[in-house]
């Protein structure tokens, strides 16, 4: 598995492959096939990973590959693997999966949805894997542009407005990333007024510190946009609640993963200083949108509504546990992305398929379904027990690793913040039963709802594999924690160097 | 007994659980209460083992009980030093408690055969129950503080599932909801604690953490107790906040309010979890972090007087409930308070450690005869289909067994001397009269309550009115259901007998207890005087307990309304919560925040619309602005640019 | 004050009165006339300044074919009779000011800048001279703008043919 | 006052050339703008003649650039009037205001 970009190339041939397929069965089969053996070549990659670094290989990055796109501005193809970007691309892996199991009754357009849904995971894989900034920037391009389209065409309620706010914002977010990279770029002098975009010369380069403290910001919202961060996440609830199925777990799984995984990779790894400096900011906005995401999902009606909002205050942590910038803390934070990206796919998935049989969202019309639906339901509650930080599920392990992490920080300010942030899971477990007790439990409300059938194949399976990723991490954390920590380790060094640096 | 068959306690309920909750409801729902009973006697059988030969063989190393660590990989390691690591560790009170909880799981396996047959989830419920005993199990026999905490939330949750297994009855589900929350929010103290603890003692073991904690020397303690926040040492404030936890899960004052309402499962699982096991989980961990407790006289102050506040509380609001379960619920409640009260009034090892033991033995024996009353109010309301007092009435006859085994029961709550009560109860009072007058007399006055709201309930249920219930048949339930209940009465008489006081000491030292007959002639005096109070009101159908409730006017309606503490807490989450928080929350993200999204939106929708007048199609306009233009630039050229 | 300065400040009278007048009047036909006036005094000055062709050309196209041509529209359009709207009057306060300002600046301009006149001898804008020098290819002649405009001329006819045609279908 | 000089001349263009300007800007009626751009371009000519007789008296280029001018006035003269003619016959109006469909 030495060659990187097969994770790219891959899903673009099933694309094309998509393409040429006549029938919606022949569509809907190339699409899993393809995803199918794509979780493959990810599983192949992780194995080889742990292979390697069991061989003792110390190398920061993996299978590194590299070719020259454009020599004048130094721009290179350059891609590379380390720990986090393998857990990621298997996350990716997942959720495109189930994503592309649960869709498997769209009816209108189905070769162009399933061509735009793959389209995004190629700019996921590419985001993941590319180490020269140039070509982070051009993968993540790519995964914002076909958000708009699968909204806008397959979405419900008022998708226009919801997919234009959406795509608007992250383009906003992305326009920020992309100052903040030229910045970048243009205060890196490879001797001889050469600049370069390789992510690891940057770091070892020392970028001045009052440079730092001016493109950081503009770096860390870009991506911050990407995570919902406090101010920018609006586009979040309409965006989660309108997308079809499919295109929601994809957005809530991983894309608001790449703005996380941008902002530990980019902003807090190249500027150690100034994610220093800025660290009370961050902190502060993270457990306010923790603290506020929580209260505001308190007062939803809709269940899409619900978990969107959970999203918010959910990707806070990822935000708390980078603020904190203690290493159990960076790890807290990448598991708190794998974990939520895995637990709210489930939760948009259940909401999706209970959708698609009841055609309604509403809390109040929902009700019995626990007795109908049993599959369905245990599955939605599933994934409310995992999102309201569960043992055994993979929420609650990624949320106490975040605390302890976010508790070494001695200072009051940090110890305020880490005790509301602990004080949501109260909130979390509020919402999440008020929904679950009066959607899923209790009598039923609307006749119809006696005979509703119980979950396909296809359902049966996307759910199963989410659950089983969720209680692999949330039983045994142990080869996730092992497969993170030296790169946290790598990356507290830099902020370590830093600190001294100033 | 090798290590990995201790770990077998735990996981054979686990593996019920698994396998019940997969493939029980289609394929197994036949013969689900046969595995889930078999499991768990041979959990029960291991663990009786266990016990004796930690008891007797292993445990003792010269004269003091050891913690034996059996079990321990680490779970989560983030630094070499620092890590999160799965457990399991015997020591006395572990031990008693595993005895204890496999015990009362076993009988109430056994009594929900008869009781839940018809159910349709039937299987869903034993699984649920096997996944209760196996977190109650993993709780107890945790050996470190993250662990208890992790079990401590599966506690929370499988009782969640278990009061809300009825979930088509709206009451149920609120019941659960309200439940889970409440104790949600306590565990969110404990989480707090559990931090605070663990960041100063820089370890998460109970040995290392107490041995750290309780030295006075030693730089942990000296930082803990010297930094303090607003005015109290941190040590006080985990360990208060690690208390809170406990109070939660226990029901205590503050954090009462869900266990009436939990009545609203199945009375068997009332019986497990409600009687005997999840709600004695706070105490257990008081007493497992006893030895730092003991060394914060602030800490257990705070315990002393929630724990008797609690015991009077419930047991004054006991003696107006017409619902037989929700009687038992605040008599549980109040057993729990004498138990916290005597941990709170007791001192570290040698004599001082007599309040620990007794809050032990009392545990001990509460637990067999408050699951016999909550198995015997099952019999009663399946045979009349119906909680209230007023529907019951003389069914002595009609169900001769489950009559005698309530009385003994009633008798050994009372404290009445043969009955296991007596013992444990007079160990309580004895500490409190050592060292805390105050809560002393409150004992006694709630012990003499204790028995009037108990034989108040008695002679209402198989006295007063003669029985109206048609004979249907089913009488008394199947053998399933009696077995348990004789068993249970048998424990509850001789459990008075069992040598706890050598086995179980706060310091693991033998303690020498002897009944000083003078000391404990007026607690059994109140009882009985209770006791005829309560059948010259009850016994026969008369208009006497009408007039007194008159004459007590706001009292009783008070008490009988629980002290509008319901009303209390639905004010503050839905007027302050709601109304001030939420609301609010939801309304800012959808106006002020959302609204500056789209106020950019529109600020340049509305920039476009002006921009595009100039475009107006009038030939003449466009010839001025050129005009003007080109005047501009000539002025510009000839005379500004030089 | 000779014979012709009196002369000029006449013609230049007629010009600007002409003009103004053409500018300002209500009826349309009588601007026509104000402006025929105004191309007359233009002719006149060419003969003062000794330019008899190009005066001759002026009177011929200028006053013969554009002002007849004008006029022809105005009849076309039916506007002859009623008085032509007041413009609004913003535009003419802005446009008035604005011409006047712009006047007064090139004037100021023209005033102090002083013009270099070439020394080398003149030639006599007679006929032979223009129509020897518009034809010949030699050194700097003009013959081949006279044959673009030739052309022009051509596609002007045609064109304002195809523009003016009065559609058959209409009745 | 003595002699003519170029100066005059550049006056009395100048003022014709603004006269010219005005009309365009003010009137409202498609055929005075027409005469208001011939008057601008005699203005013009009238330049180029003087320039021609008191600068460059060695050549005839302004001479030419007159007759040039005049003949693209001609031409320009009939299209503008053709146009307006079939203006007149689309919106039966000749104001300006009225042929405003090239507009936002």
């Amino acid at each position: 598995m030495t060659n990187l970009s097969i994770l790219v190339i891959f899903p673009l041939l099933t694309t094309f492959a998509i393409l040429f397929c006549r029938n919606v069965t022949q569509i809907k089969w190339t699409a899993l096939i393809g995803s199918l053996l794509q979780l493959t070549i990810a599983s192949l990659l992780m194995y080889s990973y742990y292979g390697e670094r069991a061989a003792g290989n110390t190398a920061q990055m993996l299978f590194e590959a590299r070719y020259s796109w454009y020599s004048a501005m130094n721009i290179e193809y350059y891609v590379g693997v380390d720990g986090i970007s393998v857990i990621m691309i298997m996350l990716t892996a997942f959720v495109v999966t189930c994503g592309i199991l649960i869709s498997w009754k769209i009816e209108t357009l189905t070769k162009e949805f399933f061509f735009l849904l793959l389209l995004l995971s190629v700019g996921a894989y590419g985001f993941f894997i590319s180490l020269d900034l140039f070509t982070m920037f051009f993968f993540l391009e790519l995964a914002v542009i076909p958000k708009f389209l699968l909204i806008a065409i397959w979405g419900s309620g008022k998708k226009e407005y919801s997919a234009m706010k959406l795509a608007l914002m992250l383009m906003g977010g992305s326009a920020l990333v992309l100052i903040g990279l030229l910045a970048t770029y243009f205060n890196t002098d490879m001797g001889g007024g050469v600049h370069t975009w390789d992510l690891l010369k940057i770091a070892h380069m020392h970028i001045p510190y009052e440079t730092q403290l001016f493109i950081f910001p503009f770096l860390f919202v870009g991506f911050g946009v990407f995570t919902a961060l406090f101010p920018f996440h609006t586009w979040v609830p309409d965006g989660h609640s309108s997308a079809p199925t499919a295109a929601s777990m994809f957005l809530a799984g991983i894309s608001m993963k790449l703005g996380g995984y941008g902002c530990l990779r980019v902003a807090t790894y190249l500027m150690p200083e100034a994610a220093q400096h800025y660290s009370w900011i961050i902190v502060l906005l993270a457990t306010i949108a923790i603290i506020y995401g929580a209260f505001a999902t308190l007062m939803q009606k809709d269940l899409k509504y619900i978990n969107a909002y959970s999203s918010v205050s959910h990707c806070g942590f990822i935000l708390l546990g980078i603020g904190m910038l203690t290493k159990t803390a960076l790890i807290g934070a990448v598991m708190q992305m794998v974990s939520h990206g895995l637990m709210t796919a489930l939760f948009f998935g259940a909401i999706g398929m209970i959708y698609e049989r009841t055609h309604t969202r509403q809390i109040k019309e929902l009700g019995g379904l626990l007795k109908t639906i049993p599959f369905l339901s245990s599955v939605f509650i599933i994934a409310g027990l995992c999102s309201l930080g569960l043992p055994g599920f993979s929420g609650f392990v990624s949320e106490m690793v975040v605390f302890v992490g976010a508790w070494q920080q001695p200072d009051a300010f940090h110890r305020i913040a880490t005790i509301l942030a602990a004080a949501s899971i109260v909130v979390t477990a509020v919402y999440i039963l008020r929904a679950a007790g009066s959607a899923i439990m209790g009598p039923i409300k609307n006749e119809h709802f006696n005979h509703l059938k119980d979950a396909t194949w296809n359902e049966k399976m996307a759910s199963v594999l989410l659950i089983f990723a969720i209680l692999s991490i949330g039983l045994a954390p142990f080869w996730l924690i092992n497969i993170i920590s030296p790169d946290t380790q790598i990356i507290m060094e830099n902020i370590a160097r830093g600190a001294i640096g100033n | 007994m090798s290590n990995y068959s201790i770990a077998l306690i735990p996981l054979l309920p686990l593996a019920t659980f698994v396998v019940l909750g997969l493939f029980g409801r289609k394929y197994l729902s036949a013969f689900a209460g046969i595995i889930g009973t078999i499991s768990l006697l041979i959990s029960t059988i291991i663990s009786l083992v266990t016990a004796y030969q930690y008891f007797f063989i292993s445990g003792k190393i010269n004269g003091i009980y050891q913690p034996i660590i059996a079990l321990n990989y680490s779970w989560l390691q983030f630094t070499p030093s620092v890590s999160i690591d799965m457990g399991i560790m015997l020591d006395p009170i572990a031990m008693m408690m595993i005895v204890v909880v496999t015990f009362v799981s076993l009988m109430v396996h056994i009594f929900s055969l008869g009781y839940m047959k018809g159910e349709e989830r039937f299987a869903t419920y034993y699984a649920f129950l096997s996944l209760f005993t196996f977190s109650m199990l993993g709780l107890v026999l945790s050996s470190n503080i993250f662990q208890i905490y992790m079990f401590w939330e599966l506690v929370g949750v499988s009782s969640f599932l278990l009061i809300g297994y009825y979930f088509d009855k709206p009451s149920a589900v609120a019941a659960s909801k309200k439940a889970f929350i409440v104790t949600r929010f306590a565990d969110l103290g404990f989480l707090i604690g559990i931090l605070i603890l663990a960041y100063s003692a820089e370890t998460l073991d109970f040995g290392t953490l107490i041995a750290r904690l309780t030295d006075a020397s030693s730089p942990y303690f000296v930082n803990a107790a010297g930094a303090s926040f607003i005015g109290i040492s941190a040590l006080t404030w985990g360990l208060v906040l690690v208390f809170l936890g406990g109070a939660g899960k226990s029901a205590m004052f503050p954090f009462h309010i869900w266990l009436p309402d939990a009545m609203e499962g199945p009375t068997p699982v009332s019986a497990l979890i409600h009687a005997a096991t999840m709600v004695v989980a706070g105490v257990f961990l008081v007493a497992r972090l006893f030895p730092i407790f003991a060394f914060d006289a602030a800490a257990l102050t705070v315990v002393t007087y929630v724990g008797a506040f609690s015991a009077l509380f419930a047991a004054i609001i006991a003696c107006t409930q017409t619902d037989i379960k929700r009687v038992l619920a605040y008599s549980t409640m109040s057993q729990i308070g004498y138990m916290m009260f005597s941990l709170g009034v007791a001192k570290h090892g040698g004599e001082g450690g007599l309040g620990y033991m007794a809050s032990m033995f009392h545990l001990f024996t509460h637990a067999f005869f408050k699951s016999l009353l909550f198995l015997g109010a099952g019999a009663v309301i399946h045979l009349v289909h119906s909680n209230e007092m007023k529907d019951m009435g003389g069914l002595r006859k009609l169900m001769p067994i489950t009559h005698i085994t309530f009385l003994i029961a009633c008798l050994a709550i009372a404290g009445i001397p043969p009955f296991a009560g007596f013992f444990s109860k007079e160990e309580i009072l004895l500490a409190a009269f050592h060292s805390n007058k105050m809560v002393f007399f409150v004992a006694l006055f709630t012990s003499g309550l204790t028995a009037f709201y108990m034989f108040r309930l008695y002679f209402s249920i198989f006295w007063s009115k003669e029985s109206h219930v048609h004979e249907n048949g089913h009488g008394e339930g199947t053998l399933t259901m009696k077995l348990p209940l004789v068993i249970l009465a048998v424990f509850a008489v001789f459990a008075g007998f069992f040598p706890i006081a050598s086995l179980v000491t706060s310091d693991g030292l033998a303690l020498e207890t002897h009944i000083d007959y003078l000391f404990s002639l007026t607690p059994v005096a109140l009882a009985v005087a209770g006791i005829l109070l309560a059948s010259s009101l009850y016994k026969s159908e008369n208009s006497k307990p009408q007039s007194i409730a008159t004459t007590l006017g706001g009292l009783y309606t008070a008490a009988h309304k629980k002290f509008y503490m319901d009303e209390l807490y639905m004010f503050i989450t839905h007027k302050i919560i709601f109304n001030l928080i939420g609301k609010p929350a939801a309304w800012i993200d959808k106006n002020i925040v959302d609204g500056l999204m789209n106020l950019f939106a529109d600020t340049t929708a509305q920039i476009s619309d002006n921009m595009k007048g100039l475009q107006s199609g009038k030939l003449q306009q466009y010839a001025s602005y050129f005009f003007v233009g080109v005047l501009g630039f000539m002025l510009l050229f000839i005379y500004l640019w030089n | 004050m000779s014979a012709s300065i009196v002369i000029f400040y006449i013609l230049a009278a007629i010009i600007l009165g002409g003009g103004i007048l053409a500018v300002t009047a209500k009826k349309i036909f009588r601007s026509a006339i104000y402006l025929l006036f105004s191309l007359m005094g233009i002719a006149g000055l060419y003969f003062y300044l000794n330019y008899e062709f190009i005066a001759a050309v002026q009177i011929v196209v200028y006053i013969g074919g554009i002002v007849v041509l004008i006029i022809f529209s105005i009849f076309l359009t039916h506007a002859s009779g009623k008085d032509m709207e007041k413009p609004k009057l913003m535009s003419v306060i802005v446009s008035a000011v604005a011409a006047v300002f712009a006047c007064a600046i090139v004037i100021s301009l023209i005033n102090n800048y002083s013009f270099v006149a070439t020394t080398n001898t003149a030639i006599e804008p007679t006929v032979k001279n223009i129509g020897r020098q518009m034809l010949s290819t030699t050194e700097h002649g003009f013959i081949l703008p006279f044959e673009v405009v030739s052309m022009l001329l051509l596609a002007a006819l045609i064109g304002s043919i195809v523009i003016a045609l009065k559609p058959k279908t209409e009745a | 006052m003595n002699e003519i000089g170029l100066t005059h001349i550049l006056f009395l263009s100048a003022i014709l050339f603004f006269i010219g300007v005005y009309g365009f800007l003010t009137r409202r009626n498609m055929v005075t703008m027409l005469m208001s751009i011939e008057l601008i371009l005699n203005s013009v000519n009238i330049n180029f003649v003087a320039f021609n007789k008191f600068l460059h008296a060695g050549k005839l280029d302004g001479t030419f650039f007159t007759i040039f001018i005049i003949t693209i006035a001609a031409a320009e003269a009939a299209v503008a009037i053709a146009i307006i003619i079939h203006l007149y016959r689309s919106n039966k109006s000749i104001d300006v205001n009225d042929a405003d469909l090239m507009k936002f």
